[in-house]
């Protein structure tokens, strides 16, 4: 789970990395209250999840109280990607003398932590690689070891780095080396890590990723997870553990497995449709789950129909058919619904959505056909 | 033949008087599958569906010899119940618990490294030659005996693409669900070099999905194999930057896309179906030959 | 590091496990004022390192105040192998319903700790072994997973242990693997574990080994280290970081490194003389710690003579008789000292003795044969 | 030849510049050893003794191929140097540092298991081949070019042994100190392995003393060897459950006595010399036959 920038840098100074004084508004009032107890220059700051905000002018710079009102409502319900700005921090500016990149990282490819500096912060870590190859250190961490001070002097050699700044820049890394662990996070970066006026370092941009699969052993996060997300619904869908993002479609999505899904949502748009989500069940939803699921893609009110594809493993077909017909009161809308149900328990599952008179499809291309005839009539 | 499992394989099951673990072994013994004990602590000495039931798995192991073992419990003691049959170093153990820590499998993928032993999953649907023997939570009947292999990241997937084959008379040697995760125990290259060594196998599925560079590997090494394979990547309209269900299918910093890999396969020359449909016909146009 | 019963269950009610109510007394007077919070029948244990207190006698039962006092005047001064018993532990005696062994220790021939339980405790691990080896289980612990919760089940269930004593058991097992890993420690051993009335667990007997090379990130356990010194020499010697250990003779002996000093007793003793202790200056010793070393075993009264016996490697020949050199005021007493200097520097280290009239020996063997025909004429 | 190292072998030296380290890298140097670069943290690009200083192992590993290690650094960074020698699979490691926790060495011991280097020591005096190279702490002086070998748990008794060969003309191939410590690189065992293979070496010297079961083991190996072999173990007279001087050496529980240790060499055939001064003469009558 990705975290907005302000909840990242919550962290870091919780831990005991510096950050520009500043404030997170969602209205003009506070964001100029906010101000008020600044020094100008300030930097506003979109906070949403998708990267180069720069590039996309999602993040301005205002010398005075006007030029931040005007900024701000410039910036407030801007669109970026799939996200809508409703979220604005305000900071001080700072003085750079130089701007590095740091991050911790786990590698897929080889089960472990990666640790990458390098003297270049600043720009997105793909263009260092492409630009500066050779201003980029990489060290992996040992599964059960962890950092060790060596690799760290590893890295302070490697590019000569003046004494005054090695212990900072130690004492940084082992911070971040300890967000990893606390936290579990997955990735924690900083970029820029900025070394300002008085010799020490600032964190002026954050990025941190948490494992939620181990949020059952930090339930203090449980709550940054409902925060963290955005939209509503997702929120919403967060709450009851469903795997929900929204797209901007018309056509609501509900499967079982990730794989079907996204291959329910492929299917859909081969077939000229647009999805409005892509909801993920899981592995033995349970009727009550089921309903819910329903429940919640209603709530998104461009929905003109529902795709409804299972294919049972672990899940029953019959436990799915219970859940749809106990949800049957808020479908009885003009909306109209195509299902698909195969795997296990299959048979009692279709006959239970008959006596309810609703009549299943055989295959997920008849769905996905069948889906956008009827939204698109 | 298939890979890693076989009528004769005898299989333990971790969790067997769970909800899901008993439902799954009944449906396992109802499939031919050679179940002969199951472990709960706090259940030794219990029998369900006649099999007997086990404190801990060094129990079983003594009561009789384990080839594999089948993992249900819930993800907070999974690391527990891989390291248990670990110890006992059981060949294969496949895991179809959902949602452990990536802190643990980080720990388990250390652990293997040093063992002989295969770990299949976790959040999987575990492993299957058609007609012999299946430990896994796949629905048996939707399988038929034959000569395609398949290796799935995805479960409802993967019994989406078995019930086409089976309906079009391509009947399967092994299916294999790696499981979706973005650490899992053994990706798509190892059970490539599997197939490649069987004989009952003429030519693998891969069912891919976005995230991760798993696909890009197996389709590199693909180049160079006399293993014929045809593959299928889900999730080409997914929008980068969202984590589509769990947490290995994932496009982030532009990485992991669909379209990258399916580029890799075809510079390996290895077939790409777009659409779940049109995998009987291309199947039978690459054994044709 | 050994420490004494008393200070071994301290740690383990610092850490949740429940002992006897008692106090340590030193004097009589002590041990009637601890007695009288207690509820009698008491146990007085004295606090010695060596095993086998009970078949030593260094174990009473006292049922009212007079036979406390008679027991606690009996076991005062009591000499038990090298120890001399002054401190005797005072505590509550307990109704046994059955008493377990646990012990967690570091195993040196695979370098892993290794967990050890029995059913058949209170009595030595080695009677255990031999009488009732069914009855030992052992679990070795991954170096770096450290004990798994498994392992646990495979103690409670090989057991058959009951359901009620499942939870506290376990509960004792994580809290001596906590104890291994905040003290570091080599060994800790609860025997007997005593299962009491209440269904619950009592630790009557207690041992804990330190490793005392990890102090260094302990800072709180080096209280502890000069507390757990019976001896006031080896107290002192402690204090200095210097290997003392007191034995029974009048041989003064110090050297460099433990095989040398191990050596220096076994051709001592061959040559029919006694040594007063054991003394290793450790590796590189400075001209300072050469004075202090023997200053501290000239505060042994019994001491007739001195041998001291260096084979320099990291170790300076030249430091050593500087260090001889400036103790030689004290060293001016009737007591003789048989100088053997070898080794780095030797040249330079020989001339600085002689200039200041020292006159030393080429060889051990030598050295033993003088210092015994010099104590014993 | 001797085993471990020979005139050709190219040593680091990690803290070259501390008190210890310079100390005896110039020593090393007089020896003949080929020091070809040292490491101390913020001293890189400085020069000792002609030697470059790099301010890391990987910097020094890239300067030049380094063959051997021997570290001086203090026991709170022993862990840290030893891992970073690991990582550069140096293949023969020297930890002079005495007092290092056992926990470091528990860690040290299991990352050793999974690579190809050998570690000496800890607290140890470290390896000499007599007259070619010294990668230790030993005084060089005393030694000379022979046919027998020492194994030693103790740095100043192996001097005296050594001076007492070199006195009486027999001269050494490779002398060993294993270290005293509870825990250490590479044991009696392993090195009594080495010398084996190695055609120079005639007869072996071990060292022991009270502690631990190592002389046991070597003990067991060399009943069924057709090494010749010599024992000495100190500490008959020491008093049990005391440790004298380092954590290696104590009888604790019955266990680790002399008298266990002699024993086990006698019923393997292996001569026992009860005084260091025998050990000449039982030599000359091993070697006539």
């Amino acid at each position: 789970m990705f975290l907005l920038e302000y909840l990242a840098k919550g962290i870091l100074r919780k831990s005991g990395i510096s950050i520009s004084k500043g404030g997170l508004a969602e209205k003009l009032n506070q964001a100029q209250n906010i101000a008020q107890k600044l020094k100008f220059p300030l930097i506003l700051k979109a906070q949403v999840l998708s990267g180069g905000r720069g590039k996309l002018g999602a993040i301005k710079k205002a010398d005075n109280l006007i030029l931040l009102k005007e900024e701000f409502s410039a910036l407030l319900g801007m669109k970026l990607a799939d996200e809508t700005v409703n979220k604005i921090l305000i900071e001080e500016a700072q003085n750079i003398l130089q701007e590095f990149y740091l991050s911790i990282v786990l590698d897929r490819v080889c089960a472990k932590y990666c640790l990458i500096f390098s003297p270049s912060g600043g720009m997105e870590i793909e263009e260092i690689a492409e630009k500066f190859p050779k201003n980029l250190f990489k060290v992996y961490l040992d599964p059960f070891l962890g950092l060790q001070d060596y690799q760290i002097n590893q890295i302070i050699f490697n590019f000569h780095l003046p004494n005054q700044i090695q212990k900072p820049l130690r004492k940084i890394i082992l911070t971040l080396n300890q967000i990893i662990k606390d936290y579990e996070a997955v990735l924690v970066e900083i970029n820029p890590l900025a070394l300002i006026k008085n010799g020490s370092f600032m964190a002026l941009d954050a990025k941190i990723d948490l494992d939620e699969n181990a949020f059952f052993r930090h339930s203090e996060l449980l709550k940054l997870k409902i925060k963290a997300e955005s939209d509503k619904l997702e929120r919403k869908a967060r709450e009851k553990n469903l795997a929900y993002v929204k797209l901007n479609g018309d056509i609501g999505i509900i499967g079982n497995g990730a794989g079907l899904v996204m291959a329910t949502l492929d299917a859909v748009n081969m077939a000229g449709g647009h999805p409005a989500n892509f909801l993920d069940l899981g592995g033995g939803a349970k009727e009550d789950l089921v309903k819910e699921a329903l429940e919640l893609i209603l709530k998104d009110r461009k929905i003109k129909g529902i795709f409804f594809n299972i294919f049972g493993g672990i899940t029953r077909c019959d436990e799915v058919a219970r859940g749809i017909i106990k949800a049957s009161g808020i479908l009885k809308m003009k909306k109209p619904i195509v299902i698909r149900l195969s795997g296990t328990n299959e048979s009692l599952g279709k006959e239970l959505l008959k006596e309810a008179h609703f009549y299943p499809v055989d295959t997920m291309f008849e769905g996905a056909k069948k889906i956008v005839e009827l939204v698109n009539c | 033949m298939g890979i890693l499992i076989t009528k004769e394989t005898k299989v333990l099951v971790q969790g067997i008087t769970g909800k899901e673990g008993s439902f799954h072994a009944q449906s396992m013994l109802k499939y031919g599958t050679k179940i002969i004990a199951g472990v709960t602590p706090n259940k030794g000495g219990e029998k369900i569906f006649g099999i007997p039931v086990f404190n801990t798995v060094m129990e079983a192991c003594l009561f009789a010899k384990v080839d594999a073992s089948i993992i249900f419990v819930p993800a907070y003691s999974a690391l527990q119940a891989i390291l248990e049959a670990l110890e006992r170093e059981i060949k294969l153990i496949v895991c179809i618990t959902e949602g452990i820590p990536l802190l643990d499998m980080i720990k388990i993928k250390e652990k293997l490294k040093q063992s002989k032993s295969i770990l299949i999953g976790p959040n999987c649907p575990g492993v299957i030659t058609a007609g012999e023997s299946k430990i896994g939570i796949m629905p048996g009947d939707i399988f038929q005996k034959g000569n395609i292999g398949i290796i799935s990241r995805s479960g409802t997937l993967t019994y989406e693409v078995v019930s086409l084959l089976s309906k079009n008379s391509l009947g399967q040697s092994t299916c294999v669900g790696i499981g979706g995760d973005p650490l899992i125990g053994t990706s798509f290259l190892e059970v490539i070099k599997l197939f490649e060594k069987d004989s009952q196998t003429d030519l693998v599925v891969l069912i891919g999905e976005i995230g991760g560079t798993q696909e890009e590997e197996a389709a590199e090494y693909l180049a160079s194999s006399n293993l014929k394979a045809l593959a299928f990547i889900a999730g080409a309209t997914a929008p980068a930057g969202k984590r589509m269900g769990h947490a290995g299918a994932i496009i982030s910093q532009g990485k992991g896309k669909a379209e990258s890999k399916i580029e890799a396969f075809k510079r390996s020359k290895v077939a790409v179906a777009r659409n779940l449909i049109e995998i009987p016909d291309l199947i039978k146009k690459l054994t044709k030959n």
